[in-house]
């Protein structure tokens, strides 16, 4: 293979973006060294085991992920805001949409929310750390490097083109030769091996790791729907790994199932895929179920309405999520039993989320609304969302479906359910902990600048989008029709609103980082769970003493009985794991094994992966107990946090 | 952290052992939905065999039937195996785990030797989509399998060097669930795929 | 099994000639006997699932009190047989029944 | 927060003010029974979303402004101890169940009407047309006129056209939004897709499943017209265009953009790519080509492209 077959050529573009990533390493590099932060990003970052700084690092990644596929939206919207603009030619058009979809949903919004979930699921249930600290930075370097195999097919090989859903036949070996597909999919299967181990290991610190005395149904709410959550991981993203793996054999193996020699099934590829996909989506809304719910219970000063409707809500909900997969392909031909069925079970959804809806309205029904950053998020993501679940339900009537579906009226329906859904949720989530994490407050003035910024510029794109799609305008297009030019004008302009949204919300994250105020107390809201108990910054073993847990709201609670987390009666040497670099290690060479197996390199390949399997040896034999926090450190370090 | 309850097997005794089996039931159920999804694949692309032969002109039952039986004995060493451990007989825990292994690597041998014979007939992965199924199914049985008996071998020498304490008994208790769990997969393998394709 | 180790493994040596019988059960229903191909398939396939449960339960002691009876085991392999369910038969449903 | 009241109002009236728009928007201005019956559906939904979007937007304005935290409310009408109700939350469960079992009826019956040709020509055998598609491009197979086209139709109205769809290669969609929804062309198979048109006119219609990067290029016209039209058409076609061979065809699969044309024979008489035999005839041809990229540039440049071939 030669150098120009290597490295993607010929796309002005893409120049840009080689430049603009070799600056930006070199510019990192010498950063670190010039400030001498090698060492210390190694012991404090690359071999932790702290849960709070994986997830503060799966927040940063997911950061810029949405930077990244934030700047695929804007360049396609660029070319969709004209007709017969020549600013994309149609195979980079579609490079960069399977790009962004790909990034958005696996690289930015699960990572997001699985960091807030690392940072703030053990502080809920009052644990020290995850169940399996090790696995946790194992999952965390699976998802980095995955992510970074994927982004890399940007400059060398190609990206992948046949959409982030990589329908067979046309990414199979015949259609698209190349590495692109191949970076799709060992990008994604080497992310997906974390993410499932995040699923258990989420799971059984859940069920094995809370505060004595805290039974299921009075677990914090988010802590509920990342357990949910991981419920939902643990079953569909198995799936996954075995489509992934059916359509790499089929790409390098030669073997022949979704091809259309040798009697392949490609539409079994679609089956599989949404077999996963669907459930994946719930995957990402339903964790912003519960972070809402968290920023709406606390800034109405007020307790969640229906705590146990909720929880069932979410239960139901994923059960049903299995259950209507078939939604994505009723134009398949599958007949009008087989749709009927799927019609019934994806319509059924809006039911419990209804009723989640109506929970968090009676939540603020005689409350005391604070009108926060966090909480304009949460606010503005009902009546948003409540626009793109009720576009889902007509989608779900098949017989209407075959005129919406591939159609921007499917566009405008999945960008309000994610980006209301999900984005909001991140926004809101990361400015509600942020004080948690940072020691600081955002800012609220550039927090609500972003926040109008973002929301108003989000409706002025999607909003017309259902218009363009009854217009007939398809998706996937890289050039439009004169008759559909008003509209997407208008949906462009939307978009850089959003841009600079985000670009305000960066800046308020520097702004503050120079200007904030700096927290004293670890309460910053007046909230009502338990990771509000800790002083901030949270010392890493979290808790120095376990509280017991009386009721929901354990900390209100605790706050009524003059309770705190530092009782020095009752300390004890606390156990922690030791930091180690294995992870990383294992997981870089578990990169170049894939990074090879994209290529067809096979010895390379094999060559890295007994690598990984002499690392796993190594694990198997290590004998790292880990090592413990004594009594007179924990009384230093708390009194000095808690000002006594 | 050691607690004091008697009776409790030593691999239960701590918290984080049993953390750890918890962990590992759920993998198994997650492995459950992945191996499912392969018998989703099988079952959907049967019949597509193309120019290859058909399955039931290639199964037979004598060695599917050997393979079956070198399998469940293999589960059954392997729950002696355990009942050893508890026993605290290190010696015999060893013992019946390499009895154990012996029979897992006979179950791959004959394995092998069938994939080679199928192909030698004409039916490789890539002839058809059936048959691209079948060495996958099949293939990721056999590959679990060889996992095991590589982990295995680890445990072993870890059991002669420490003995069974709390962390050994823990790794060889989760590794006789996932062998028991291996034959649970193959059950259905041999029904649904050797059984099945002979009748239809 | 209880919390006292007994000298013989009973239990083990049920299960393991239970799943003899059943498999060479299977064996003949599928080869030996003269049931339609329906028949046949739905047998030896309950006699599958029957094979399973005896591992699950005789020889990975799923139910035992360590494992605070088996609460969380029992729902995680029981929803994953679940969900084996829908994609096996979800799939022939969309994929074979639908055409 | 006076101007998120405004801004709310703004956004519902935006909303009608839109739909008032809506007559002008293609799937919404149907031209035939199917896509009329789907419209019909759409629009029997569309009154229920509205309906839940203003009660959920009025509950959550009044919420918003009643209960905020404003100088000098205190703890008037604050209770923090809240926390169910029994009654409204079965009323809030029925009510949406309730609604979605009137949303299933209508949809499952018309899933079921649309596998028939419409009712409002059953008095005639619905014309049958093979349509298979090829990166990127549609070729029209007329088995009884024997004629084939290539990226356009001409259907006579008033009568229904049983679509029998197939692909060459990649999976395509058959979507003509004037006259009613899509399905999906797959090469190894076929589907069956009724469409009718009850006025004259030339509508588009496209692939709307992407494959690749001719995608947005294969486009096609129908000419609806009446039967006498019609006939005359397909005389003219069997009488003046040349007949398709072999190897022309295979020429023509290659993946590329291609003008209109007509033949006066189908390419059925030695290829069914519907047909599991078949299903990698276009692969066995144009393995190669798929190599390398067509860095095809706009719409524009093809249209006058495709207007030469018509002159
Ligand atoms: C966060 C992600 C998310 C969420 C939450 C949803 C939620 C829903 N989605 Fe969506 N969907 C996607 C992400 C999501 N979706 C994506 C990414 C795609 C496209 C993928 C691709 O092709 O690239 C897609 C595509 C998609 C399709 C396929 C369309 C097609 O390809 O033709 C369908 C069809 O049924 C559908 C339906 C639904 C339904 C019924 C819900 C429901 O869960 C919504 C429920 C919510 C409400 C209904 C609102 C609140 C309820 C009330 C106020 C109660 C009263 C309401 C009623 C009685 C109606 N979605
Ligand atoms: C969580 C998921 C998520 C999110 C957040 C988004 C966010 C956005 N999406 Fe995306 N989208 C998808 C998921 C998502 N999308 C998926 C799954 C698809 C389907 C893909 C497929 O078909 O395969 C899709 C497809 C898709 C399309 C259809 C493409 C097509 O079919 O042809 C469009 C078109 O308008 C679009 C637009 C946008 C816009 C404008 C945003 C905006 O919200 C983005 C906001 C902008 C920023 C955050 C920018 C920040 C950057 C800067 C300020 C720097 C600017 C720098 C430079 C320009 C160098 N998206
Ligand atoms: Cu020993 Cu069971
Ligand atoms: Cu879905």
């Amino acid at each position: 293979m030669s150098l120009d077959e290597f490295f993607v050529t010929g796309e002005p573009l893409i120049y840009a973006g080689m430049v603009a990533i070799v600056l930006v390493t070199s510019a990192i590099i010498f950063l670190l060294t010039y400030f001498k932060k090698w060492g210390w990003l190694w012991r404090e970052w690359l071999t932790t085991v702290d849960h709070k700084k994986i997830g503060i690092m799966y927040i940063l990644s997911a950061l810029a992920m949405l930077f990244r596929g934030g700047a695929d939206a804007l360049m396609m919207r660029v070319q969709l805001a004209f007709p017969d603009l020549n600013f994309l030619n149609t195979q980079h058009y579609n490079e960069i949409f399977t790009t962004h979809g790909t990034v958005m949903i696996i690289f930015m919004a699960m990572p997001f929310l699985i960091g807030l979930m690392n940072i703030v699921v053990p502080l809920q249930i009052g644990a020290r750390d995850f169940a399996f600290p090790y696995v946790n930075a194992l999952s965390f370097w699976s998802f980095f490097f995955g992510a970074l195999l994927f982004n890399i097919s940007f400059v060398i090989g190609g990206s992948p083109d046949a959409g982030w859903t990589s329908y067979t036949p046309l990414a199979g070996a015949a259609m698209s030769p190349g590495p692109g597909q191949n970076f799709y999919l060992l990008g994604l299967q080497l992310s997906g091996i974390g993410t499932l181990a995040t699923g258990i290991n989420l799971m059984v610190t859940i069920l094995k790791m809370r505060a004595p005395g805290m039974k299921l149904f009075q677990m914090p709410i988010f802590t509920w729907s990342t357990l949910v959550t991981s419920f939902i991981i643990i079953f569909a993203f198995p799936i996954l790994t075995v489509a992934l793996a059916l359509m790499t054999i089929d790409r390098i193996f030669g073997s022949q199932f979704f091809t259309l020699t040798g009697e392949g099934l490609p539409m079994m590829w679609a089956n599989l895929f949404w077999m996963w996909g669907h459930p994946e989506v719930y995957i990402v809304i339903l964790p912003a179920f519960g972070i809402f719910s968290e920023v709406i219970a606390t800034f109405a000063k007020k307790q969640l309405f229906g705590y146990k409707a909720m929880v069932w809500s979410m239960i139901l909900i994923a059960a049903l999520s299995f259950l209507v997969w078939v939604h994505h392909f009723f134009t398949m031909g599958a007949g009008a039993f087989v749709n009927s069925v799927f019609s019934v079970s994806t319509m059924l959804i809006a039911v419990p989320t209804g009723v989640k809806i109506f929970n968090w309205l009676g939540t603020l029904y005689k409350s005391k609304i604070q009108f926060t950053t966090p909480m304009l998020w949460a606010l503005a993501f009902i009546p948003s969302f409540v626009i793109g679940g009720v576009t889902g339900v007509m989608l779900g009537m098949a017989a209407a479906d075959y005129q919406f579906h591939n159609s921007y009226f499917l566009v405008a329906h999945f960008h309000y359910v994610l980006i209301a859904g999900t984005v909001f949720a991140c926004f809101a989530g990361l400015e509600y902990w942020y004080p948690k994490m940072f020691n600081h407050k955002l800012n609220e003035k550039f927090g609500k600048l972003s926040f109008w910024l973002f929301v108003i510029g989000f409706h002025v794109t999607f909003f017309p989008q259902y218009f363009l799609g009854l217009d007939g305008m398809p998706r996937r297009i890289f050039d439009i029709g004169p008759e559909w030019f008003t509209l997407n004008f208008i949906s462009t302009i939307g978009a850089f609103g959003m841009g600079l949204g985000f670009a305000v919300f960066v800046f308020n994250i520097y702004y503050s980082y120079r200007t904030s105020q700096r927290e004293t107390t670890g309460d910053s809201w007046d909230g009502r769970t338990l990771e509000w108990a800790t002083p901030t910054p949270v010392p890493h073993y979290n808790f120095a003493t376990q509280p017991t847990i009386r009721g929901l709201d354990a900390f209100v609670e605790m706050k009524k009985h003059n309770e705190s987390t530092f009782d020095e009666s009752k300390l004890e040497p606390i156990h922690m794991p030791n930091n180690t670099g294995q992870p990383f290690i294992m997981m870089a060479l578990l990169f170049m094994s894939s990074f090879a197996l994209v290529f067809e390199w096979m010895t390379l390949a094999i060559l890295f992966l007994v690598g990984v399997i002499v690392m796993m040896v190594v694990r198997s034999f290590d004998e790292d107990e880990g090592h413990h926090v004594e009594v007179e450190e924990i009384k230093t370090t708390e009194r000095q946090l808690r000002g006594l | 952290m050691q607690s004091n309850v008697k009776h409790t097997p030593l691999e239960y005794q701590t918290e984080h052992n049993q953390m750890s089996i918890l962990g590992f039931w759920i993998f198994l159920a997650a492995e459950v939905v992945l191996f499912s999804t392969l018998f989703a694949t099988y079952a959907v692309l049967f019949g597509r065999t193309a120019n290859a032969p058909l399955p039931s002109e290639l199964f037979g039952i004598e060695i599917v039937l050997i393979m079956t039986v070198l399998l469940l004995t293999s589960s059954f060493t392997c729950g002696i195996a355990i009942h050893q451990m508890r026993h605290g007989s290190n010696s015999g825990l060893i013992t019946w785990l390499i009895i154990t292994l012996v029979l897992g690597l006979g179950f791959l041998g004959f394995e092998i030797y069938e994939f080679i014979h199928y192909s030698h007939e004409g039916a490789t992965l890539s002839s058809s989509a059936f048959w691209s199924s079948f060495y996958v199914l099949a293939g990721t049985h056999g590959l679990h399998v060889t996992l095991g008996i590589g982990w295995a071998i680890l445990l072993i020498i870890q059991l002669y060097k420490k003995g069974i304490t709390a962390v050994t008994s823990r790794k060889v208790f989760i590794i006789s669930l996932y062998w028991h769990f291996l034959d649970v997969i193959w059950i259905f393998i041999f029904t649904s795929v050797y059984l099945i394709g002979m009748v239809i | 099994m209880s919390n006292q180790v007994k000298k013989v493994p009973t239990q083990h040596i049920v299960g393991f000639v239970l799943s003899l019988v059943l498999t060479a059960l299977a064996v003949w229903t599928a080869l030996g006997s003269d049931l339609s191909t329906a028949w046949i398939i739905t047998i030896i396939m309950l006699l599958a699932v029957i094979q399973a449960g005896i591992q699950l339960v005789m020889f990975m002691h799923i139910v035992e009190p360590e494992s605070q009876n088996g609460h969380v085991p029992w729902n995680m392999i029981f929803h994953g047989f679940v969900t084996a369910a829908i994609v096996v038969v979800g799939s022939l449903f969309v994929m074979v029944y639908g055409f | 927060m006076r101007y998120k009241k405004i801004l709310f109002l703004l956004m519902i009236g935006g909303f009608f003010l839109l739909l008032t728009g809506c007559s002008d928007l293609t799937v919404l201005d149907p031209k035939g029974p199917v896509g009329q019956s789907q419209k019909d559906l759409i629009v029997y939904s569309l009154w229920f979303m509205l309906g839940i979007v203003v009660v959920v937007f009025v509950l959550f304005g009044i919420m918003v402004i009643k209960y905020r935290d404003r100088p000098g409310r205190g703890d008037k009408n604050y209770n923090p101890e809240i926390h169910g109700n029994l009654k409204v939350e079965i009323l809030w469960t029925a009510i949406p169940l309730i609604i979605v079992m009137l949303l299933s009826v209508p949809t499952v019956e018309t899933l079921f009407d649309l596998e028939k040709p419409p009712e409002s020509s059953n008095e005639q055998e619905p014309l049958v047309i093979h349509a298979t598609s090829a990166d990127w491009k549609w070729f029209f197979s007329y088995p009884e006129q024997n004629i084939e086209t290539v990226n356009y139709l001409h259907i006579p109205t008033d009568r229904a056209i049983e679509f029998r769809l197939t692909s060459a290669d990649s999976m395509a969609a058959l979507w003509i939004p004037a006259l009613g929804g899509q399905k999906y062309n797959m090469a190894g198979m076929e589907t069956t897709l009724y469409l009718q048109a009850d006025e004259e006119g030339v509508y588009d219609g496209r692939n709307s499943n992407f494959n690749g990067e001719g995608f947005s290029l294969q486009t096609f016209k129908v000419h609806a017209e009446p039967k006498e039209e019609f006939n005359n058409w397909v005389d003219q076609i069997q009488n003046e265009k040349p007949e398709l061979t072999q190897n022309q065809y295979n020429e023509l699969l290659k993946p590329g953009i291609l003008g209109e044309m007509a033949f006066s024979n189908t390419h059925l008489e030695w290829v069914d790519h519907s047909t599991m035999r078949d299903s990698d005839y276009s692969l066995k041809h144009h393995l190669g080509d798929y190599e390398q990229h067509l860095h095809i540039k706009s719409l524009t440049e093809y249209e006058k492209e495709g207007e030469d071939h018509e002159s």
